[in-house]
């Protein structure tokens, strides 16, 4: 098997450059690569165009690197939750493209599937068709929307083996497999890194051909956004 | 006229059984709560699961399991765990039976606006483009006035469109009512106590009053 | 939950129809929906038109459904290994298009996905391009190709929960999946059906909504094509 | 003059470390069996597999594991089972680095045709348009000329296409040849044995001979 380990992600993030496009995974703060996010803040990487579905909060997740500016344009679906993003936004500092949520995971799972476009009805209709081409199929509208393009997907997954083979645990699976398959190069933090072989075949999530860098993460805050509970 | 879960109580009355159900964030979240005995129901989170059940009881919160409004939750006995594409497509190809999600403005022929208010912080249509665009049964749960009182169900939305042509039902604190092909919002059912000159006076869309309006059974 | 549980696959398949469009999983013999074939050709329902990788052989799989003269058409990738499919084709009773393997899965994961249409660039170029819509994108000529429409699909999965989860064992993966996501009617026969709590949800490969009916199967011969074997 | 163990012994020196791999049915499947010590490659079975192993042992065939070519075999440790449409998804992603497939014919612009004889059977295509349309690095594993006794490197292609403009590298028991972006087969190595002449009185295609073609070393 290839042997994909870097040591930690410094390492795996230190050929990303100023300009860049970067896929980051996850939903609100769940599943998010809180490691490699805390390597980029510290490596000051900037002019970044980061595809996520959304963009952190002020002090955890993207928001840290939006609070470096470091991003100089959000592609996502959803971007609450997060003062400094909107003082960028509203000052004209951060550019945002807004798509919808479905529209963004095809995108990605286009770019890991060699699919340069897709049809979606999402949007039409409405801004998000503008400029787009439409098409009819059996009585219903489409857009067409293309692919991503994305130098770098950085994933966080539960467990993977050295060879890049993961799995997710719950809903910290997210866009993480559809954006692990987009990237140019895919980076990937895990929990927990095995040897090949500990994993199931049957149970992988993203397949190693996939992930190019691997690491064992370390401290993860796992912050929860909204949490809400029952009595007993 | 009927509170916020007044609302939710009602539309749950439009779950079948073997219903795979989206619901939205703010009122349709309530709709859960209120699903008959004996209906059997799968609760569809677009953030990629089948099977949503309770919120956690307190100290088994779990961060890596939440529902599209972020919250923590549970899964239910026999719940699947999938990829946002994978729950785009299931959502696309039409295997979610009903979707419930709010709405700032409707029209009489079935468009939506829910997500952007300009010149105001726009936070994402997250996916609710993708919902109405693809669903083939879409209930809308929404406050028949907005805060200023004007009405909300009108005869061409003024905000930005969430999408065309796509909202089968209303369900307000006043009324229920379905948008028929041809457009026009049908009045079903009337809040308790509210009459029907009263859903006129605050329906700017064209309003379609057949026959007697019974009283909605809450 | 949701119980979706038939009897066995005369139930199952009780309401499919001549005339109707099948899709069968499994890759040559492996992964095949066996109980499925056999009700099918016990219920002699005719003028059928399968969507399966392959056609079987003579005694095995959709082999007997071809025995039997039940399949008016086969849409295939590749059907070798099987003299009654060959005589029955040369002899103008049984209509066959190819289609590429990888347009073919991916035909049927546009329909499980909602998407009219995909794009790919086998077969630009050759005969499969006749008639077909080809689009360039960055520079690669691509075919559009339709997402398939199928009243049935018949998939075998490993194991299944009453709900219709489902988790496929090994390569007798292979287009059961896509398969199940694609068909109007999904059926799918297991060889361990268990309650609903019994699966872990991160390990469902197919989930229950995609799934209408199930059925544990029983008397799996799971014939093997090529045995191929090395001395120790 | 080479035997098809030869062939697939010198495709093998094609293979880099850390590749990903698909093999093809006949000489290609041979290929596996030479890849050099030290060299770790990941061979890919595009009915759902990464990290295909060696045949099984004797009463070790297990009826769900099964390679392209419908053959029992087994998996290595790291190894990934996926359904047909992600790995087709891959393939077309060209995440895989090298396909190595058989061929009837090769034309001098790349063309390749292997699926189809007109007048008999037609077998289908299975995933070799996939494959030859995909991939950045494809290398065609043949006999110079077939049974007939005619060249199989070809001006054009005379038999129904599989892909075009596709082939980068054929090897036959003859020579090694490239293909130039330009059209034309460049001679790069001849078999032990075999001379420039013979190469040359059997390949109907341009056929391009730039200085002294050395031997190969297999």
């Amino acid at each position: 098997m290839i042997n994909k380990v870097v040591s930690n992600a410094d390492e795996a993030i230190k050929d990303i450059e100023n300009g860049m496009t970067l896929m980051l995974g996850g939903f609100g703060l769940c599943g998010i690569p809180e490691n490699s996010i805390n390597a980029l803040v510290k490596k000051g990487v900037n002019n970044l165009t980061c595809i996520s579905n959304n963009a952190g909060v002020d002090d955890f997740g993207i928001g840290l690197m939006l609070q470096k500016r470091q991003v100089k344009k959000m592609i996502s679906s959803y971007v609450g939750e997060n003062a400094e993003f909107e003082r960028q936004l509203l000052s004209g500092e951060l550019e945002v493209e807004l798509i919808p949520q479905g529209t963004l995971a095809t995108r990605c799972m286009a770019a890991g599937y060699g699919m340069p476009a897709i049809f979606t009805p999402a949007g039409v209709g409405t801004e998000v068709a503008e400029g787009k081409e439409i098409r009819n199929f059996n009585g219903k509208d489409y857009l067409m929307e293309m692919a991503f393009d994305a130098d770098f997907a950085i994933v966080k997954a539960w467990k993977g083996d050295t060879s890049g083979n993961l799995i997710f645990r719950s809903t910290a699976r997210n866009f993480n497999p559809v954006m692990a398959m987009a990237g140019k190069i895919t980076i990937a933090e895990v929990e927990e890194l095995v040897e090949p072989g500990q994993l199931d075949p049957d149970q992988i999530h993203t397949p190693g051909i996939y992930v190019h860098r691997i690491f064992q993460g370390e401290n993860y805050e796992k912050r929860i956004e909204q949490r809400t509970v029952r009595t007993r | 006229m009927l509170d916020k879960n007044g609302i939710a109580k009602r539309i749950a009355k439009e779950i079948k059984d073997g219903y795979y159900v989206n619901l939205g964030i703010g009122i349709p979240t309530l709709v859960a709560n209120y699903i008959p005995e004996g209906i059997n129901v799968v609760l569809q989170s677009e953030n990629g699961l089948l099977g949503m059940g309770p919120f956690p009881f307190e100290g088994e919160e779990d961060p890596d399991l939440i529902n599209a409004g972020k919250q923590t939750i549970t899964t239910l006995p026999g719940s699947a765990i999938f990829d946002s594409a994978m729950s785009f497509g299931m959502i696309r190809s039409q295997k979610v039976d009903l979707t419930i999600l709010g709405a700032m403005e409707v029209s009489e022929n079935g468009d939506i606006a829910n997500w952007k208010i300009p010149g105001k912080m726009v936070k994402g249509m997250g996916g609710a483009m993708d919902l109405v665009a693809s669903a083939k049964n879409i209930i809308v749960a929404m406050q028949h006035v907005n805060k200023a009182g004007e009405s909300k169900l009108l005869p061409e939305c003024t905000l930005p469109l969430t999408g065309i042509k796509c909202i089968k039902k209303v369900v307000t604190e006043l009324a229920v009512l379905d948008i028929l092909p041809e457009g026009g919002f049908r009045l079903l059912e009337r809040a308790p106590g509210v009459s029907v000159d009263y859903i006129k006076s605050v329906t700017a869309g064209k309003l379609i009053i057949e026959g007697e309006i019974p009283e909605m059974d809450v």
